[in-house]
């Protein structure tokens, strides 16, 4: 058992941190202010860095990583919030191509989003709440899918409808895009007698795509672990230099203890994210094991953002409320990772069917 | 002990209600129920009905405008109001400036300023935070110097909220620097907005709104009538000003209005069939009723106008309480509250489009007015003696 | 509405708060030592005074007092955590008496009650977490409640049992007396054939055992509130007493802000506790309003007895474990009432079931 | 980032759970399951056994009988162990005063001490808290002076947990009164508890046990082999030893087996079927999980002898969750815990009985060891530089 990067892996790490090097919160404000509501010549140095394609099978034009490199550099673009849609082009919806794609598919669509020439959105939620919304009607879909996050830049959709996958071209539906909380985007997709390609053999989809769910959790996991790490390094640095009544906060013991429970939750959850990415890499683990993994995770993750988030502006009063200082943009994007694919109450929810299945939660295999 | 209300505070109460759900207009509680902003103009011809029913400063010394009630009466007329969804009259000219410039100001100062502040014909701003004064109120640094018989103000305030539609300005002022306490040297000052030499500039916050700015002084020429009550007896005045903020800041009906409408909401959505989510609801709903059962308390002894130490409480648990139910709206709304900026066109429901907005822009109600830690100051201190 | 004591209110808390005067710690500790487990001098005095015949008819030997009395009385013995049945003996079991007795009983048992003759107690708890545990054979008894509270002291037995309510003379039964965490006695108390005369009319007992109970739960409260009230008192002064690092603990900003955090949760709770009792005393209170309000009560008692009690033993640091300071006790107490007629948890379930049938809870009638 | 054990690591555990499952008397881990004390007589008897199969004291150096493990095989051992309700080797004994002596001490004391100390042939106590000594440990009075080569110690210890047992005591006693900081004046000294001059006196605790004691020393004379390492020496080897305590304290495993028995309770009781109960246990798995793997990254990373400063996060959050559990098991009993005092003839469940003993004694969790205060001063301070 073995928590730390390898050399590679730390190589990667600090590629990718160098690239972000420029996104402070001036630069991520105009990004996100313009559609597509991301960098698109930072998303095509993702693409010459590999980074697009990094779980993808070399024969499909990918890297043939593994879940700890997505997770090193989920990681980082969350330490920066950096609003390129990674996990959700890369992990979800190029991880759905991955899994039941056909050759021809996998060759095709993975190949344009290793390279960075085809972003893919995944449409799966629908305007209650729920995953239906569209339905099949032959070779066609109908319905409307909401929020779909990216959808207003997406060349392809994969779509969930009647617990299958299709491939639908967005020049066929109505995208009605606008801007998310956390700055990014999403849209109302109307399908009206879309022609769609079934994904692979186009049979039930239900537990593959569960599946992937649990692999992009865990990756938004560690998206949500980099905006911690920062949220608390930029609080700690303003209760140092910050002064009040004639010193600076950190003489205050009522800030530095909250400061310190922050660390806790911080620490707990990095052990917990990292976990799951192990358990999600080994090859001994099944399709359960990874689901429950990613669960804990984002129980972990759903109530540790809150806690950090909400310190976080706390402890920097009024100006933790500003658009102009990061560290509420910080909060906002732990908010909406919380709410996507299942939050820390529907966490409980899926963790409680086996409840009473094993006797205590062993953490080895 | 005695629970009942007499037959004369049934009445009020009654007499309350019909007032606020006849008189004010449908469309404006609509939009406060729904979350949505009303603008300016719906908080002025709000508070202009109220005003004319002799009703928008009940607090006030009853010669201006004020209403003769017993604490529990203002308490019906305040919970009436949030349960309504009424825009509350305007907090700087009700609960701030009003009751200062009526317990400190010169009868010239009164008849000048008070009617048209019940009126919101002037919309104050209120000019006491600063970049380096935020809690540290006695720390400000904006200058007054004396010029003749004129102020010149220099510095710079910040966290005006609303400051964008405000005609006037109260502002803490130092005047004299070489007191040999920072609080001794303060005044207050007053001046329009419109006065060469101030600028404001609207900062954005983290919700994506803007009501709150900074506000800059350069050379602002103020006449010596600006001057409330005496030179260098503001530190009194704010602290007489922020007693009367705190109590009015625990939004007690309005959070019980919100909570009413998201049961509703999940009452229609199957999601309060989950205990979980049932449980969260009750602990919240008793968590409210004790806070407005310790603002009766608190009312009912501070008849002397002071307000109770225990105000702190209603501040701390009442934002506490105001953030937790903003949690829950997000809580429910999932990911559907994703589509914050969702236009025409979308199928999600207004309430889950502001939840997200709102629980962020709420983060600020434990750190404005006095944040949660000064009330923790305060009742460790003043309270417990600590 | 009015939250304050009138006149007699005042004078009847000094007058028991007079009596408990010499209720220090250490006089506690050795009344709690030697069975019965309080003080029968006190309890004659508390007779003398009219306190265990508070709430009864003048007629059955009573004052005819009401429900905030009650709680005047209940909250100076929490004060003190004086551990006299006050509650159990009066508000319950008497209480069940003056509810449902016929003339005779109620002339007979209250009167007894009121005078200090007559200890009685209320077996409703059975050793599966439940109220049944005895069944009724013609007019005999026979099972097993536990735990019965103060039944080793016991003249008379009100027995819930198959819906209905019994006497029994303890002598009938077997009773194994022990002492319980706070400092009381409970028993195990084992029926067997023994003869038992239905209260009143023998009827059908569900519904006024609710009513007495929501009364008793309210007396209960006050009870807390007393002892949370002291729990402060406590902390705050050995806050400005103690040093640690040459200063003393008040000087510790993270301390002072809990003891804060402490005063909240005492204030609240005061506000809805004083309520419920309002609630019960005013008479256009129905049943159902009275049980929501000791629900209310309850629940919130639940929630601030932990807190306070919890952090009072911890600001106290070692100290607080030990016998020898009353902290302990005072939390050790509070902890028993919570689990007593219905914790938190029981009182959210009985709040659920109206949950959707109001808007707002309005406190004002 | 690797998952999987090593095969050798495998097969390791598989041995360490057969050793604990066989070797260890099962009516001391039914003891220890059902929540019951096993006394001084069952803690030496399975510390003998452990000491025999030299794996009684891992952490100390092979030449004393360590072993060579790596630190996943430490916290394997140290799991299994408390997995199988095997009570651990005692901490004043393996913890605290072996590897301080094995550190510290000269040739002679380790082979004087280190043998007996890891058989639990002596018995130690430690001496370190004082009344007016409890977080701020360098505040201590206990003198020790100078009488020809001999020490003479006067003053008092408290909390000196399990004394009663003790054969030996390891105390902090102040031997430069003059020093000019007063952590530079202190010096351990070593002392068997029946010198002359040693009282002990019991505490009471709040849940009726006995398991502290206040100890006084009236002019006990202590050779000068007594003197573990130098003079005034004392303070680093107490920093030394309490880091190692801080990482011993976080109770992951016994917390773990405590929670899993509540549950099995749980569900024969049909408690488990209400979501609220349900949701709690999932929460507290989880917060055990995160902090079992906290553990295995802390553990990995200090591999050079010196505690990892993140193991003061193990020790607030370890106890904060050994609490959580305990008032989980009190909320399940209900008014069943009242019968805390009841003997035979009682129809109510052992572990409803012990309940409420037990979360009233593990209120200490928080405070012996480096009170949590503590623990977030040094996560403030040394980890995040506030």
């Amino acid at each position: 058992m073995d928590f730390t990067l390898d050399g590679e892996q730390t190589a990667l790490r600090d590629a990718v941190r160098g690239l972000l090097k420029g996104y402070d919160n001036e630069h991520r404000r105009e990004v996100v202010a313009e559609d597509p509501g991301f960098d698109e010549s930072l998303w095509g140095k993702l693409a010459e860095m590999g980074v697009l394609g990094l779980p993808f099978a070399e024969d499909d034009g990918g890297m043939g990583a593994g879940p700890a490199e997505v997770s090193v550099v989920a990681e980082e673009l969350g330490r920066v919030i950096a609003p390129e849609p990674f996990v959700e082009a890369v992990v979800l919806a190029g991880g759905l191509v991955a899994a039941l794609g056909s050759d021809e598919q996998k060759k095709e669509i993975l190949g344009g989003l290793s390279s960075g020439e085809l972003v893919p959105a995944f449409a799966w939620s629908d305007p209650t709440g729920g995953e239906g919304g569209v339905s099949v009607d032959g070779d066609t879909l109908s319905g409307v899918k909401e929020p779909v996050l990216n959808a207003g830049r997406a060349d392809l959709f994969v779509v969930f409808a009647d617990g299958r996958l299709f491939l639908v071209d967005p020049a066929d539906t109505e995208v009605t895009s606008y801007s998310t909380f956390d700055g990014g985007r999403a849209a109302h997709v109307s399908f009206d007698k879309s022609p769609a390609t079934p994904l692979g053999e186009g049979g039930d989809a239900t537990e593959a795509t569960k599946d992937v769910i649990a692999a992009a959790t865990i990756a938004y996991c560690h998206e949500a672990l980099g905006a911690m790490d920062s949220a608390l390094k930029m609080t700690t640095e303003y209760l140092t230099t910050r002064k009040q009544f004639g010193m600076t906060l950190n003489r205050f013991q009522a800030l530095t203890f909250r400061a310190a429970d922050m660390y806790t939750s911080l620490e707990l959850t990095r052990s917990i994210v990292t976990w799951a990415t192990m358990v999600l890499a080994d090859e001994d683990s099944d399709a359960e094991k990874k689901r429950e993994a990613a669960a804990r995770a984002k129980l972990q993750v759903s109530k540790a953002g809150r806690h950090i988030g909400q310190e976080a502006i706390q402890l920097h009063g009024g100006i933790g409320m500003t658009a102009e200082y990061a560290v509420g943009h910080l909060t906002a994007r732990l908010t909406a990772i919380d709410h996507l694919l299942g939050d820390g109450r529907q966490q409980i929810k899926n963790l409680s069917r086996r409840l009473t299945s094993y006797d205590v939660v062993e953490p080895l295999p | 002990m005695q629970l009942a209300l007499t037959e004369e505070e049934t009445a009020f109460r009654e007499e309350m209600r019909t007032f606020f759900t006849t008189k004010i207009p449908q469309e404006l509680r609509d939009a406060i129920a729904a979350g949505r902003h009303i603008g300016k103009e719906g908080i002025v011809e709000s508070q202009r009905i109220m005003n004319e029913a002799g009703i928008a400063v009940p607090n006030w010394p009853v010669e201006w405008g004020g209403q003769d009630w017993t604490p529990l009466q203002k308490h019906i007329w305040h919970e009436e109001m949030q349960l309504a969804c009424v825009p509350p009259p305007l907090a700087f000219n009700a609960n701030m400036i009003g009751p200062v410039i009526a317990h400190f100001g010169n009868e010239e100062q009164k008849k000048k300023f008070l009617p048209p502040t019940a009126n919101l014909d002037i919309w104050w701003a209120q000019g006491f935070s600063e970049p380096d004064a935020g809690s540290d109120l006695a720390s400000l640094k904006t200058k007054a110097v004396k010029d003749g018989d004129d102020w010149i103000v220099n510095g710079q305030k910040t966290w005006t909220t609303l400051g964008q539609h405000a005609d006037w300005i109260f502002c803490l002022c130092r005047t004299d620097p070489d007191a040999p306490k920072k609080q001794a040297g303060i005044s207050m000052l007053v001046f329009p907005m419109d006065t060469e030499g101030v600028e404001l500039r609207p900062i954005e916050l983290i919700d994506g709104g803007f009501e709150v700015n900074e506000v800059f002084f350069q050379d602002v020429r103020v006449p010596p009538e600006g001057l409330i009550g005496e030179e260098n007896q503001g530190w009194t005045q704010a602290k007489f000003l922020l007693g009367n903020e705190r109590v009015g800041v625990a939004p007690v009906g309005a959070t019980k209005r919100a909570l009413a409408t998201l049961k509703a909401t999940a009452a229609e959505s199957g999601d309060l069939e989950d205990p979980l989510v049932a449980s969260q609801f009750i602990e919240l709903e008793n968590a409210l009723l004790a806070l407005e059962l310790t603002a009766l308390r608190v009312v009912a002894n501070s008849s002397d106008g002071k307000p109770h130490p225990a105000s702190s409480v209603l501040k701390l648990k009442g934002t506490e309480l105001q953030q937790a139910v903003s949690e829950l709206a997000v809580d429910l709304a999932g990911p559907l509250a994703l589509a914050s900026g969702a236009g025409e066109g979308s199928d999600i429901p207004d309430w889950a489009r502001v939840a997200t907005p709102n629980y962020l822009n709420l983060r600020k109600a434990s750190i404005y007015g006095g944040s949660n830690e000064i009330q923790r100051q305060i009742i460790a201190g003043t309270i417990l003696g600590l």
